[in-house]
């Protein structure tokens, strides 16, 4: 194993210092317990959002606390979901008094710890509503099991339903405009490499040269089966076809196209698999009228992408659009 | 069936190294409960243990021990407030409600474990929404804790109890690799999960089998 | 090889075709000579900014195209400096009637191709002015060889003199600002990992499981020596030493710190980086008063990172602060 | 001193079948070429020059052959307007040095030649601020360059001085192992450059060879 790490027990604490100590203007760490909210404190009269989840997948979450978007992030172990006290403390730095929605990713861990916090939060009088992501169409989504995952288009939820909270909708208001994102996303993942948690030591899954896994997650946990490798292209669609099955996108409806990569890929790589995307969806008479490409939610150095597709329309696209400052993503301010 | 009590100071010894052994077998195996984790799950099993217990033998000298139960519940307290992921509050609320059996009791009677695994199962059931089957702990834990009813029952010996619980917990362990996962993240592989067994389950066994060896 | 591409000799082609058809907003890409420049087309008056080079330093120079930074960029093959003639097209594009600043990395390609194409605006009646950037003190500097190699300070160099540009400079002041940036950054590199050029197949160099290679450039060439791995605040201490070393800073300066992944690092160890680096440069006292952390000038899929300190005065801290609106930068717009 | 004019199809044919041998033999040597940039360059040697060439050989049909000056600027031009890096403008700064030589000439003699690769490493000089024993293409070029004036001279035959010059060639480009690059990419690695050749030498050395060994 090669990173640029020290004791491996100390990966994440290290490293969110470093993120508070590089980003004063945008963020507070607290230490202990470890919570990340933003630089101003709680905005009084507005919803607070709050998520969180392992770590290992930076910029998420952390890095879309500022204006816009999240009020805080707790980040737990290594792909590991946070304990329910750093959750609650991190509700409580989120409170101006609107109530809080905590935006979970589908995982037992996650929804569990969750659950626990807003116990405790609303024992403290704190109003708290959760929404939990579920985009991952690798993953049968039945009562019978986990469910989906929540992948890629947590970062979508996170941006939109913090331009809702922004704006001052109430907290049903911003809880209905996640919902909305989250009826309304679906992604899917490939990896080409695995990666390596720093406290295992190894590789997360054995893949040879000329394999890679389809359907897979953003913990290291490999995917639905394993594939020859194939060129940019064909592994586009395999991964676009499945997403647009199940949103059933009518002709000449807009959507937002997210391109993410896992860590380890470079952008020229995630852009060309945007440029066969969309030629994909171009063909199929769907309008693309926004874009997201690059590193946003990652497994560590995991080489791979998703691809997410998010149906848009006009409200979707003017939170979209609407002005967001965080240490990942900025825009018109 | 035995209501024999034991008394407060051997009861207290007994759930006492009961409790210290399995914190110290699952800091031993973090390295094992990982690897197996990594299979079909995401490898951090062993390390949310390994932090939860280590914080229960830092803090062991300091637990409360007015009551069985209190002492119980300080020890999930501080296991489970360090255990992320699904294991923290699973493990929690099975070492929650096991505490509550205990409540106010000076004394362990065999029966009482009983009811501690069955309460341990009814909230780990209703936390985490599976059931046996689902290849998850429970798959070991439910057995295991039919076995130990029927031997209390039987009125056999604790040493015999435990050796018998022990072997059920492996057999059933190891019966998991049959399964295809239905909850937690091994679920996500679908049928690549068959083959390998569940590492919860492994990890029930091997706690019941340190316990049967050093009854 | 494992990579998200087709043909290797499309990848550039498709990649760029991608940026633009996900940046619309932002830029034109022209494809035949392939250049990209800002959507809008050239700033009358402004002073314009073109730099280029190989690819697969992704998001450098293409992402850095947009209000208040570059005004074209020309991607060669990868790691290999383009022709003349794409820059000599892209030059024409960026002006604007106040001249054209070339902003070259010093590699002898770069220089040599950016000179033709310079002679060739100039038959055209465009002033063309060039900086040549050399911010690597892995490299010796010195007149008997190549010199030091141009590496992340190119990020700063693009962006201030792109503010100085955007807020009115003439080509004389827009040169000056250029030079005080180049003349007061300075980067070290790490590799821990090799990367693999797509038409080459093959990792550019071996690495042992146990070494890594110190004093790496961005084109997958090895570095100055190998050393054996060692924890992350070795490794910093190991680049920022000389960096500081050469940049000769007095108590009480302040300068901008800007952690900087190959492509192949997760965010969290740039951070972790970060958190080391800062702590050396606080107990020096040198004060940190502006930062940067993240994959913004990569080599491929390598491993690695490297460290920059410019050393900052009003005026470049003032131009760093200016809106910029890229794909890879964004800020106050 | 043989300077007598080969007729203007023979000289036209002699200096496009080299020039077509010099492009195929880049072209084959892609990987060849790119792998020893990749010891202490960059490893993009071979696929520029195979780049440039191939664009040399796609266009060959259309040259304009109206003198040999002209031909040869046509695949100067022709060849770095698809070389990038460090190549382009270095051979393409040679090739036409050459085509100047040649300019409104129907006939080539000999002493052209040398005449051709001095202008050419003139060019090469100027353009890089590199001069022999900086480990680039000139230690194998001036070397070969000299070994032809002398041969020429001496009125050798044709066979006899392309064969030395190959000789030549080779030992110096070899030879280059021995030095530290002090110009170009391989120049960042120090001391690490030393015990590989230069790809640009071993290219001279390679092309002078194919050159000898069609004669
Ligand atoms: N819904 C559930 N209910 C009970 N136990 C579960 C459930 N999901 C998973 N488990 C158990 O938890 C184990 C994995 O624990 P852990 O690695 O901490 O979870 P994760 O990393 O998926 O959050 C599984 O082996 C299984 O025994
Ligand atoms: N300044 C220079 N002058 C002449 N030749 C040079 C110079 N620098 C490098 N070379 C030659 O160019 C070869 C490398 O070419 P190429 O790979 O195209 O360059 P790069 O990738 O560094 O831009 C070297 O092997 C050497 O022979
Ligand atoms: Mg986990
Ligand atoms: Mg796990
Ligand atoms: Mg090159
Ligand atoms: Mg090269």
């Amino acid at each position: 194993m090669k990173k640029l790490i020290n004791d491996p027990q100390n990966v994440v604490t290290e490293s969110v210092r470093g993120f508070g100590l590089a980003h004063p203007d945008l963020v507070r760490v607290n230490e202990d317990p470890l919570f990340v909210s933003r630089a101003g404190g709680a905005v009084q009269g507005k919803v607070g959002l709050v998520s969180g989840g392992g770590s290992g997948h930076e910029p998420l979450h952390a890095g879309y606390v500022g204006v816009g978007m999240l009020d805080a992030a707790v980040p737990g172990a290594m792909f590991t979901s946070p304990t329910p006290e750093p959750i609650f403390e991190a509700t409580k730095a989120a409170d101006g008094g609107a109530g809080v929605l905590h935006i979970v990713k589908n995982y037992t861990g996650d929804v569990l710890n969750f659950e626990t916090a807003a116990e405790l939060a609303e024992a403290e009088d704190v109003t708290v509503r959760s929404v939990v992501v579920n985009d991952d169409v690798a993953v049968e989504d039945s009562l019978y099991t986990a469910g989906r995952r929540g992948v890629a288009g947590t970062v979508l939820v996170e941006k939109i339903a913090g331009a809702a909270a922004e704006r001052g909708d109430d907290l049903d208001a911003v809880v209905a405009v996640a919902e909305q994102v989250i009826g309304n996303v679906r992604s899917m993942g490939v990896a080409l490499t695995a990666c390596t948690v720093p406290h295992a030591g190894k590789p997360s899954f054995d893949l040879a040269d000329d394999e890679i896994e389809i359907g897979i997650g953003i913990h290291g946990e490999p995917g639905r089966h394993k594939i020859a490798m194939a060129g940019a292209d064909e592994i586009t669609d395999r991964l676009l076809e499945p997403v647009l099955e199940d949103l059933k996108l009518a002709d000449g409806e807009q959507v937002l196209l997210f391109v993410n990569g896992m860590g380890g890929t470079p952008l020229s790589e995630l852009y060309l698999v945007y440029n066969h995307a969309r030629d994909v969806l171009d063909s199929r008479g769907v309008e693309v009228t926004r874009s997201l490409v690059g590193n946003y939610i990652t497994s560590l150095e995991m080489q791979g992408a998703s691809i997410t597709v998010l149906r848009l329309d006009s409200t979707l696209t003017e939170l979209w659009d609407a002005p967001v400052n965080t240490a990942a993503l900025r825009r018109g301010v | 069936m035995s209501n024999e009590a034991v008394s407060v100071r051997n009861g207290t010894t007994r759930l006492e190294s009961v409790v210290r052994l399995i914190a110290q077998t699952c800091v031993d195996n973090e390295k094992y409960f990982s690897d197996l984790d990594a299979v079909a799950g995401d490898g951090d099993f062993g390390y949310s243990l390994a932090r939860g217990f280590e914080n229960v033998l830092s803090e062991w000298d300091a637990y409360d021990r007015s009551d069985l139960g209190t002492f119980l519940q300080k020890v999930a307290t501080s296991m489970s407030g360090r255990i992320g992921g699904t294991s923290g509050p699973i493990w929690g609320t099975a070492f929650l409600r096991a505490a509550l059996v205990l409540k106010g009791k000076q004394t362990l009677a065999s029966t009482d474990a009983v009811e501690m695994l069955r309460a341990a199962i009814a909230g780990i059931k209703k936390r985490g929404g599976a059931d046996v089957g689902d290849k998850t702990l429970l798959d070991a834990l439910v057995p295991l804790c039919e076995s130990v009813a029927v031997d209390v029952e039987r009125d056999l010996d604790a040493k015999v109890i435990v050796a018998n619980a022990a072997r059920v917990a492996r057999d059933a362990a190891e019966d998991t690799a049959r399964l295809e996962a239905r909850r937690g993240r091994a679920s996500y592989t679908g049928e690549r999960s068959i083959g390998s067994p569940d590492p919860g389950a492994i990890a029930v066994a091997v706690l019941a089998e340190r316990i049967a060896g050093e009854w």
